[in-house]
């Protein structure tokens, strides 16, 4: 029964794209459109790709509200390496730390990988089970990590994917 | 101002390919052949040639990039050094750019109104496609209808060579096992291509159904679609790739393709009109002419893409089936 | 008046944004070792990427020129980490040791 | 002004270039290649913007996804070849 509705879920999003991009709103183009999505969704069918995870995440408005607070992250932390980049003596000290990732799904821990790859001065290296290893730019960028605060954001918007 | 875009991508083309020709790891080459796409995709871009930009993309920058590693990964990723002197083949090369030069002389200048191209062909296919055709995107008109024998060629060719490379690699039929080792390893990008498979896919048809408007056509969906498999293979292993898209399927696929063109060829005859005259196809020849080109398109696009999954699944299913 | 303070901003966004792709870019070439360069990807990815991209996005105004700079943009802010990633997980299984100091700046 | 961009976005594929030849290992050559295929997509839209043809967006639409599925595929390749640093040797 979900199945269905992640189906439909999916369709509708697939169709959404088209219309997006397509601009050209003739009956032959729509219905191309149409017989295009479900030529896509039965061949996602089959690679049996269809489970929560490929629900467009991106229109609930706490999951909107973690892209612009991630959106502040990313524009502080830009400011601080581009600093060091053009810095003359370089002032950076690599390191590597592993942290523990708290989400209950596959996708919530790739959310959090990636936010913090997205960020610069963090990079994700490996995802082992619960556990993420990263390289970090300076001293102070794993230390603020490692104070969980993406972590915990990630973990808040996981309970409604 | 574009000028001084032009001078400065072609300066930096000319110093990958000098790069190129230097460097010794294949691999690295492939790197900058790479490179060397991108860069003359944004020329192409510079000089108003949007199809050609998109089709240098989908295949420079893409297909051909993982087809070259393919093929590098079975084989060696040295060159061989030489060990002829490279007096004789400089000489040859030198002489054969100095005639080919000598030749551009005559040539009319780069953007000059007055070339015959610009004063005949080139008017006479802008004058005519509105009033013949009805498709705003003039290349697409020009490639699939005032010179739909060429394509047809050029489809024929592709197939050709995805016979060629099924010859020579052998048929493998074997199943790859489904679950390969090390998958837990690569969850980001499980979970990555997950969501854009079914929008790479979707994004093919946009281009193969859309090139009568803007760029694109069925060369470039074919590429597209075909890389959309390739992600879903690299991801979810080559079993699960060749379990969704069985090779036989692919080997008709291949073949229905070129078939559909020339069928749509045959059919126009049977109406009474000439091959490929699509104009017959309804009663109005604007609406038969779109016809046509639409479904050739579609043709074009299926054997591009059933040809190049031929050539990626028969490099790749070679190797591991090696390692073993 | 309107479209011209919207002109000006979507300069200063677009001036901006080429700026951090250059940053990142001379990153690219100055940063020690590998790793370390990889942050600097992600400066040209995200911020260098995202201001020019804003920048277009005022330009083109409510059209779907907009949606389709935002599809680009919405792309680009899950495949580039992704690739990222991939490297440096690739570079980590392939055994290229990391530089790693503990000298704070 | 979007010459100016344009220009940068040229310059700083410029220094890619550079770091894509001096490598020293073929990691850093994939990483060029990458930014390289940032810079081209951003590139491609300022231009269409600059000659007024939106429909360029399309392309570089495409570049996105395309270097990204193939920045994956030679990373998989290069990882089941062993000899990675191939250059330090030289």
């Amino acid at each position: 029964m979900s199945k269905l509705r992640h189906t439909l879920n999916l369709a509708l999003f697939l169709f959404a794209t088209w219309l997006l991009l397509s601009g050209h709103y003739t009956p032959l183009m729509l219905a191309l459109g149409l017989l295009s999505t479900l030529l896509v969704v039965v061949l996602v069918t089959r690679a049996d790709l269809i489970d929560q995870e490929n629900q467009p995440i991106l229109i609930k408005p706490s999951v909107l509200f973690y892209w612009l607070w991630l959106g502040r992250e990313i524009y502080r932390s830009n400011i601080d390496v581009a600093w060091r980049i053009l810095h003359p003596a370089l002032p950076i000290s690599p390191n590597i730390i592993t942290v523990h990732a708290g989400q209950k799904t596959e996708l919530g821990r790739v959310t959090y990988a990636n936010s913090i790859t997205l960020i610069p001065g963090t990079v994700t290296m490996d995802v082992d089970e619960d556990t993420l290893i990263v390289h970090a730019l300076t001293q102070a960028a794993a230390t603020s990590l490692k104070n969980g605060d993406i972590n915990r954001r990630v973990c808040d918007i996981e309970d409604i994917f | 101002m574009e000028h001084f875009i032009d001078i400065v991508l072609l300066g930096l083309l000319m110093i990958t390919g000098f790069a190129i020709v230097r460097l010794r790891s294949l691999l690295a080459v492939t790197m900058l052949t790479s490179i060397y796409s991108l860069l003359s995709a944004a020329l192409f871009v510079v000089l108003d040639a949007v199809d050609v930009a998109l089709t240098e993309a989908a295949i420079g920058a893409g297909i051909s990039t993982i087809l070259m590693l393919a093929t590098i990964a079975q084989t060696t990723d040295r060159e061989k050094v030489p060990r002829h002197t490279p007096l004789l083949p400089l000489i040859v090369v030198i002489t054969t750019g100095a005639a080919l030069i000598y030749g551009t002389l005559d040539m009319p200048h780069y953007g000059d109104p007055d070339a015959p191209v610009h004063r005949h062909m080139a008017a006479a296919y802008l004058h005519d496609t509105p009033l013949e055709i009805g498709v705003p995107n003039v290349v697409t008109s020009v490639l699939a209808s005032y010179r739909g024998y060429d394509t047809l060629g050029e489809v024929t060719v592709i197939f050709t060579a995805g016979i060629g490379v099924l010859v020579l690699l052998g048929y493998h039929t074997r199943r790859q096992n489904i679950q390969p080792p090390g998958i837990k390893k690569i969850v980001v990008l499980r979970v990555i291509a997950k969501l854009f498979l079914p929008l790479i896919l979707l994004f093919a048809l946009y281009i193969l159904l859309h090139g009568d408007y803007g760029p694109g056509g069925g060369f470039q969906a074919g590429v597209i679609f075909a890389t959309g498999f390739v992600l879903y293979a690299l991801a979810f292993g080559l079993g699960n790739a060749q379990r969704l898209i069985p090779q036989r399927l692919l080997h008709s696929l291949a073949a229905a393709g070129v078939l559909i063109y020339a069928a749509v060829g045959i059919e126009v005859m049977l109406l009474g009109g000439k091959f490929l005259e699509y104009r017959v196809l309804a009663d109005d020849p604007v609406t038969g002419q779109h016809l046509g080109i639409m479904l050739i398109e579609l043709g074009v696009g299926i054997t591009v893409a059933a040809v190049m999954l031929i050539i990626y699944f028969g490099f790749v299913s070679r190797q591991s089936s090696g390692d073993s | 008046m309107m479209a011209l303070a919207l002109d000006l901003l979507s300069w200063i966004f677009l001036l901006a944004g080429a700026a951090f792709l250059l940053i990142g870019a001379i990153g690219v070439l100055r940063f020690p070792d590998f790793y370390t360069r990889l942050h600097a990807v992600s400066v040209c990815d995200t911020m260098g990427a995202g201001l020019v991209l804003i920048g277009l996005m005022l330009q083109g105004g409510l059209s779907l020129v907009t949606v389709k700079l935002l599809l680009i943009f919405y792309f680009m802010m899950f495949t580039c980490p992704t690739a990222v990633h991939a490297l440096a997980q690739a570079a980590l299984q392939g055994k290229l040791k990391p530089v790693v100091e503990d000298r704070e700046s | 002004m979007y010459i100016t961009v344009s220009v940068v976005i040229l310059v700083a594929i410029a220094i890619g270039l550079v770091r894509a030849f001096r490598g020293p290992t073929l990691y850093d050559r994939v990483m060029a290649v990458n930014m390289i295929g940032t810079l081209t997509v951003l590139m491609v839209a300022v231009l269409g913007f600059m000659t007024g043809r939106p429909e360029f967006l399309d392309i570089a639409l495409v570049y996105v996804l395309i270097s990204f599925v193939s920045t994956i595929a030679v990373l998989r390749v290069v990882n089941t070849s062993n000899d990675t640093t191939e250059d330090s040797k030289q």
